[in-house]
């Protein structure tokens, strides 16, 4: 699994939802970023997301080469 | 009597309302916590009622433009807090040496610098009067109640107009933030507002700074015809700068003279319980709330303890402390700092009873149970119980 | 009569302005009331709480020491909050965010306020007022005329009808939670 | 922000930050941070100065030697800082009404001097940390607490003001151009001299809800749309420019001594006067 | 100046004025009496409001609504009463240190809101009232009091950094030039908006002497060789500008609202939302 | 002994002198009469032992430059006068709360406002004590002799360093402009130097406000190693931001406790011939100087009076005055000002003997003449006459 | 005579003798402006002196006309 | 030996650079000395004045009240600073530009120190090192030497000669005013 999420320190602010080019990512009922139903698989790992967020609270994690 | 409406209203708003009351046309000003809710009212208010609110690019500007439009002839004030009001200093002087009515707010908070911006503190009480370099006389007042608000901002403005001299209202966070049950006039018509002596004289000869036995000068608007000069150096009765000795001496004397002269209009103190009392607690501005309670619960347990709140702060109540310290065999000083207004309560009392002081600083008011603490402990000690 | 509320929450749950309109129904019902709160920077991020005061009779100090009635709406402000609460106290919880109370033997009540407003106003914005409602509906501390006339006089045109609402659910979680 | 650089530059303890949700402080912080590791700087030598505002809060987060001083006046303080200590990096904080309304004349001064400095200035063209007055930044006819019946005066071209003052770098982004400012801080910082970075970012609680654009990613998206590269806006008529606003590097000027260096000066003549 | 302006502005009994032999400070506010002597202004619908300094002490010597302020204050003090009294001409005297030093944030923030004042610099390069000390419009390379080493920082151009702020009348002349300078502040009162006039003038006691140009007549010559009109210098090169500065009305726009003006506007506002 | 040379030189250009010998690297601060001898001084001496010097744009500025400088290791000075003195409060209340070492001159002018550039006065001694917002803490040092000029600024230097506190040196015109004989060593590379406490432990363990039971925290340089966050803000042992209302009352009760657990080193007192007197003279600075005159004026007419002379004026010598109201009958204390200093004196002296005031304001210092007139007037007010 | 001297006024300051067009004007021992032995008649009332003057203590006398 | 001098002119005149020499020369001789002066926008225009007090014993009081030895060289000097004199004092004028002294009878000595400085340097410059030449002629406070080497020791390089020559012209006109 590609993105990590740090849960205390996300605000639930959408903007990486927003952002998302894949449409991944949603904000749940407790104010948290998470991945949308049905998304699990559609992340492409283009790190808008993780350069976007204010409270550097998700990131995506790169495969060692 | 006029139509009154019932309102719930924080402290802060109760002095924007209580400035429009009081006949405020302009306000200047640059906002900071715990006093933003005075700039944001009058931002709101003024021009409702032609009046003018300007933010100004930092806290000299804003009692610069105050101190300007009290020049034009209106009635002007501004509000702030610690760092702003530390800011505001220089501008302070020249509104005393000029003799500019003026008036600011000044919202504590916890000091020093930044400090604790939301908290409440009297860490400013011994700043109100020696902010600025040199002698200088200034009135200060503190309200301790959100109606207190409405009504000591007029007379604050009130005292500005009439004694020429700028008029500081200490505030604390406390009675700044807090909301309160207020009844005000529906309208401030009827509210007699209080006019600066202007000159009667033809302005040839007018004399900007001479004063009669009110020893207050009669100020002139600009533009009004009567041209004369302002001036933040040392000046004789033209307004002209004078370098001679005697020129400061007989400026510092009625500088000082026309506050002291009419200290008994300026200075007011309540009284609460205090006929019978052998213990007397000095508190005021939101400190002085917790001890109307402490008080009620020490006669709940037979003591006879009671309350002198000085409303004016500076010039101080020597006079009052002074009879208060021969008619009590105790005094117990509360300040939520660490010890400022006990120092003016010792040199006035100067022996004459045991001044004991009950510094509290931590963010927080006493609590009614803590000062009963307080109370009983400076008892014992003085022997009274 | 006197009656002491703390309630805590986010910053951007609307928990002074239900501290401000509690106080102010409170007047409407001819009784005195301090509302009092705390403000700054750890108010964006962080926690903040607004507490009032309802009495027939003066009231001077104007701080709650231990709230008779605490509302807390976000784990961060019960662990903050809570434990100036006696056994006497009683703590009222969004169970949406809150699971931990350390309040002294306090007794409590788990409503589900967030969730409710969203269910019935569509947006958990509302979720003040329906706390409002739950308090008022529990502690019966000022008249339900009262509250809903404050409610009106406050909040801004067009949401008379959601906020409405949002006060009779709040009503209805109380009445739910037995009393 | 990547999370190595989270671990390697942040305080530990310190987040979550007390920006609200979806304020765009964090990725200007973040910008700054970044550019700070591409320039392969040593943590000891970099200094974050920043007066008093929610973006100055900044301070407090990232492990560099940091200094959190009062409103409008880190520039004088980062000014000390680099007189006793030339060899520094040393970067200041600073939101628009901390750096433009009272710390106006610090800015210009600095700016003359041509001390090196690189101020990063959090532009939310409001007062944040107090509840939403306007700022010398907010535009005419906006909402602000202090401005209930909508604003009336201009606003500041803050780079513009800088570079009449004599800042020899002046440059712009948004919080949503994160590559794009994160390059031009690190070149600000490379640039030896005053520099000036003006990040346009939101406050979504005390401007965006004010003015009806609470959405946090729809203050991005308005960045979004109306910065424009400095090269286009180049070629753009004054009809075009209406309501939009240039972003990359500004200016940039090399012919101007270093303050600190022109001093060093000043001690030669002393002590060769001296000797 | 005329004899009969003399008799006509200047307050009886105090002069001579306390300005050295040759000091420019009586010739510039020569010019402005007579600007508003020209322009037929009622003595009492003029303030003159100076700061501290040298050339502030001029607001004492003429028969208007004067005050002499604080250092640097001159402008938030004018502002002020022009706030509460709209229909005044507000004239501020301001030294260079006065007003680009200390003050520079006032000036930059009255220039922005393109207040209807008239700020007249009485630039002598120097501070004279306190001896001698460089000021923010010192040229790099020359002696003062505090720059014993010569002087190494960059000065403002003044009038550049007041238009970047957004100042809408912007002119220079010297004490040499004096039916230009008269001129020029003549059409800066008559414009409606925030206006600057810098008046390039010596100070032979403080600036001449640790400079050996003491001589004020010297002084004088020098302005005239050294400014050159405007329509002149915007046809020289950078090789012939060099060392030379240029006078005459530098820019001037009318696009922008008065700020008593605007707020005029607010009332409105603000009472129709009542009403 | 060190090679000296005999000089005239005036009192402000000994202290230029006096921070050079202690090892002042950087002043920056903005002219003002009658203190602008420093800076000038300032610009000449320090490049010339690699210091720096700056004219900044504003006093705010010049003390914030200080300030940096500081941060950044460097002894750091400024110098102003009232009006300047009163723009830096601000900025000292965070170097109060901050605790960044540095020494700020006043010399003191007629106040309030522009007053009288150019005349000597005390007006600033109670600002220089209470000037900024929130309670604080500073050491207030004031000279009465060129000579003692140059000590008493190494002696400023000496203390900021040690206690990590912001000392202002209090002079007056008359000792900042008078010039006098002074005796100076050639080279001052033998003057010890005070360096303030600097951390050993490793960077990692580094709590940047954690005192031991001096309760003077190490202070790192910027730059060293050692990164740590300064801050205005209420702050614990970490440095950082901390709303608790402990935080603020253990760090108020430090900030306070560093100075007052120092007293004896800190407060010093000039006696001068109190041994066998039953009348004392306050008095301090400029002012002190007719003291001695009229003290061996009034001895020569068999009075046996002395003078107690702070040299140190914050913290207040509670103890010295106190002990002095026991051992003598009188007190006069002799201000140019209205009366400041008398206050605290007052309140030390809880009515154990008459204080008397003897307020000179009209640009001049006394004449022994005067005074000795003063101090029989109030000796016969005692009955010691 | 058309030259009217404020001698009260005149700091002896020489910037009218350094600018007046005929060297009309000349600076006494005792500093003061006056007119140079011999120039009696040479002034020409161009006016420089006056309007240079920056103590106002020199004036042309211009006829009525 | 305690002697107590003022000496009063207009800004340009030196009369400060004149005080310091004077004490420093009391300095050279072994004496201690202290100078004060008066400082301000009032010595823009107006007068200026220094004051030096020359003991063998340490002086605190540092200003002087009654000069013994008062010089003036401008009338405005004469007129504000005179008045302190006593009947013991010795006033010195420059006789080109003072011509009433009200001096509450003290001695009087007119002496045409400015026109000597131009005559003997060319300028009228070096008027202030005449008049302490005269000054030191008259009342040998200091000695000749000293003050020689005090002058010496101040003026810019390359002017010692002139200045040399305007204190031998002051001596000589302390001699020719018969002492
Ligand atoms: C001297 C002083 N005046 C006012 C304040 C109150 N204050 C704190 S931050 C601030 C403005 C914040 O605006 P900005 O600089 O734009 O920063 P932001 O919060 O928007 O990031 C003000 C007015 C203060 N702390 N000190
Ligand atoms: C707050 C403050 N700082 C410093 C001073 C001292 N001061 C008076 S005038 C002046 C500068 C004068 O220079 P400028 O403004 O150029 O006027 P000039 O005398 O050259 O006409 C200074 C530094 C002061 N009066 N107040
Ligand atoms: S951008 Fe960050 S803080 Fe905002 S919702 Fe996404 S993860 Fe949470
Ligand atoms: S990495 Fe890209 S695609 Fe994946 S969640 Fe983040 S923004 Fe969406
Ligand atoms: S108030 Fe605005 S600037 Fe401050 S943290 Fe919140 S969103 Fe950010
Ligand atoms: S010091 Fe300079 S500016 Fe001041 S009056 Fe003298 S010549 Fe003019
Ligand atoms: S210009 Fe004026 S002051 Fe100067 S010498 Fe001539 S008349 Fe006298
Ligand atoms: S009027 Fe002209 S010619 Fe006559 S004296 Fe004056 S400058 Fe000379
Ligand atoms: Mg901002
Ligand atoms: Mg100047």
């Amino acid at each position: 699994m590609a993105l990590k999420f740090v849960t205390s320190r996300c605000k639930g602010c959408g903007i990486c939802a927003y952002f998302c080019p894949k449409k991944v990512l949603t904000v749940t009922e407790l104010n948290k970023a998470a991945i949308a139903e049905g998304k699990e698989n559609d992340c492409i790992s283009c790190g808008q997301c993780e350069m976007r967020c204010p409270d550097y609270a998700i990131f995506v994690e790169r495969e060692a080469k | 009597m006029a139509k009154t409406k019932v309102m719930l209203m924080q402290g802060n708003t109760a002095v924007v309302e209580g400035a429009i009351a009081a006949g405020v046309k302009f306000y200047g000003g640059y906002p900071i916590t715990p006093s933003t809710e005075i700039a944001e009212g009058m931002a709101k208010r003024l021009p409702m009622v032609g009046g003018k609110f300007m933010q100004t690019e930092d806290e000299i500007a804003g009692l610069g433009t105050v101190i300007g439009a009290s020049l034009g002839g209106l009635k002007a004030m501004t509000a702030t807090s610690g760092p702003g009001f530390s800011l505001k200093q220089e501008m302070i002087g020249l509104a005393c040496n000029a003799e500019v009515p003026c008036v600011i707010v000044d919202v504590q908070r916890v000091g020093p610098s930044t400090g604790q911006p939301t908290s409440p503190s009297q860490g400013d009480v011994m700043q109100t009067k020696w902010g600025t370099h040199g002698d200088h006389w200034v009135i200060v007042v503190s309200p301790s109640s959100v109606p207190e608000c409405f009504t000591l901002t007029q007379r604050a403005v009130a005292l500005a107009e009439k004694y020429r001299v700028p008029v500081i209202m200490l505030m604390d966070e406390i009675v700044g933030h807090m909301r309160e049950r207020i009844e005000l006039p529906v309208s401030y018509d009827d509210i007699p507002k209080v006019e600066r002596k202007r000159p009667t004289c033809p302005p040839e000869e007018f004399l900007a700074y001479a004063a009669d036995e009110s020893k207050v000068p009669a100020m002139a608007d600009f533009g009004s015809g009567y041209r004369w000069h302002v001036s933040g150096l040392v000046h004789d009765e033209t307004g002209f700068p004078k370098g001679a000795g005697s020129a400061t001496r007989e400026s510092q004397d009625r500088l000082r003279g026309k506050i002291m002269a009419h200290r008994d209009d300026i200075i007011q103190v309540e009284r609460y319980k205090l006929d019978d009392a052998e213990f007397a607690i000095i508190a005021f501005g939101g400190a002085a709330r917790t001890a109307y309670d402490a008080i009620d619960m020490a006669r709940a347990r037979g003591l006879r303890v009671g309350m002198m709140r000085p409303i004016t702060i500076w010039p101080f109540a020597r006079h009052e402390v002074s009879d208060l310290a021969k008619s009590v065999k105790g005094i117990l000083v509360h300040e939520l700092n660490c010890g400022q207004y006990v120092i003016s309560v010792k040199a006035a009392v100067e022996g004459r009873c045991p001044v004991h002081l009950y510094a509290k600083y931590d963010n927080e008011s006493a609590t009614p149970e803590d000062m009963l603490a307080e109370i009983e402990r400076a008892m014992k000690e003085d022997g009274l119980l | 009569m006197r009656q002491t509320f703390r309630l805590g929450g986010t910053g951007g749950q609307g928990l002074i302005t239900a501290g401000i309109i509690l106080a102010e129904a409170a007047l409407l019902d001819g009784y005195l009331a301090i509302q009092s709160q705390s403000y700054g920077p750890e108010a964006r991020g962080g926690s903040s709480k607004a507490e009032v005061i309802i009495s027939d009779e003066p009231i001077h100090f104007s701080r709650v020491t231990h709230p008779e009635t605490l509302l807390v709406m976000s784990q961060e402000a019960a662990d903050k909050f809570a434990h100036d609460c006696t056994a006497k106290s009683l703590v009222i919880t969004d169970s949406l965010f809150v699971s931990n109370v350390a309040a002294n033997g306090a007794k409590r009540i788990d409503l589900d306020i967030t969730r409710t407003a969203t269910r019935v106003c569509g947006k958990p914005l509302f979720a003040n007022i329906v706390a409002l409602g739950a308090v008022v509906g529990i502690t019966h501390c000022v008249s339900e005329k009262a509250l809903t006339q404050a409610v009106l006089d406050r909040v801004p045109k067009g949401t008379e009808d959601a906020n409405k609402k949002a006060l009779a659910a709040g009503f209805e979680l109380a009445a739910k939670a037995g009393k | 922000m990547k999370e190595a650089l989270v671990e390697k530059y942040f305080r530990k303890g310190h987040l979550p930050h007390l920006w609200c949700p979806g304020c765009g402080n964090g990725t200007v912080l973040g910008a700054i941070v970044t550019a700070i590791d591409n320039l392969k700087l040593d943590k000891n030598d970099v200094a974050l100065i920043s007066g008093i505002g929610c973006s100055s809060r900044s301070s407090g987060y990232v492990d560099f030697n940091t200094a959190n001083t009062v409103h409008g006046r880190a520039l004088p303080i980062a000014t000390g800082l680099k007189m006793a200590r030339p060899d520094m990096n040393v970067v200041v904080a600073s939101g628009d009404g901390d750096c433009s309304a009272i710390g106006g004349n610090h800015l210009i001064h600095a700016a003359r001097r041509n001390i090196d400095l690189t101020l990063v200035v959090f532009n939310n063209s409001i007062y944040g940390m107090t509840g939403g007055q306007y700022s010398p930044l907010t535009p005419p006819g906006f909402k602000a607490t202090t401005a209930p019946y909508l604003t009336i005066e201009p606003m500041f071209d803050i780079l513009e003001l800088a570079r009449a003052a004599g800042a020899t770098f002046t440059a712009r982004a948004t919080s949503y151009h994160v590559p794009l400012l994160t390059s031009l801080i690190e070149k600000g910082i490379a640039h030896k001299g005053f520099s000036i970075i003006e990040a346009v970012t939101g406050c979504p609680t005390n401007f965006g809800r004010q003015n009806k654009i609470a959405a946090p990613a729809l203050m991005m998206a308005w960045q979004r749309d109306h910065g424009v590269m400095k090269a286009k806006w180049d070629k753009m008529t004054p009809e075009e420019r209406e309501g939009k606003f240039p972003i990359g590097l500004l200016s940039e000027r090399n012919d101007v001594t270093e303050y600190t260096k022109a001093y060093d000066e000043i001690i030669k003549r002393a002590q060769g006067a001296e000797a």
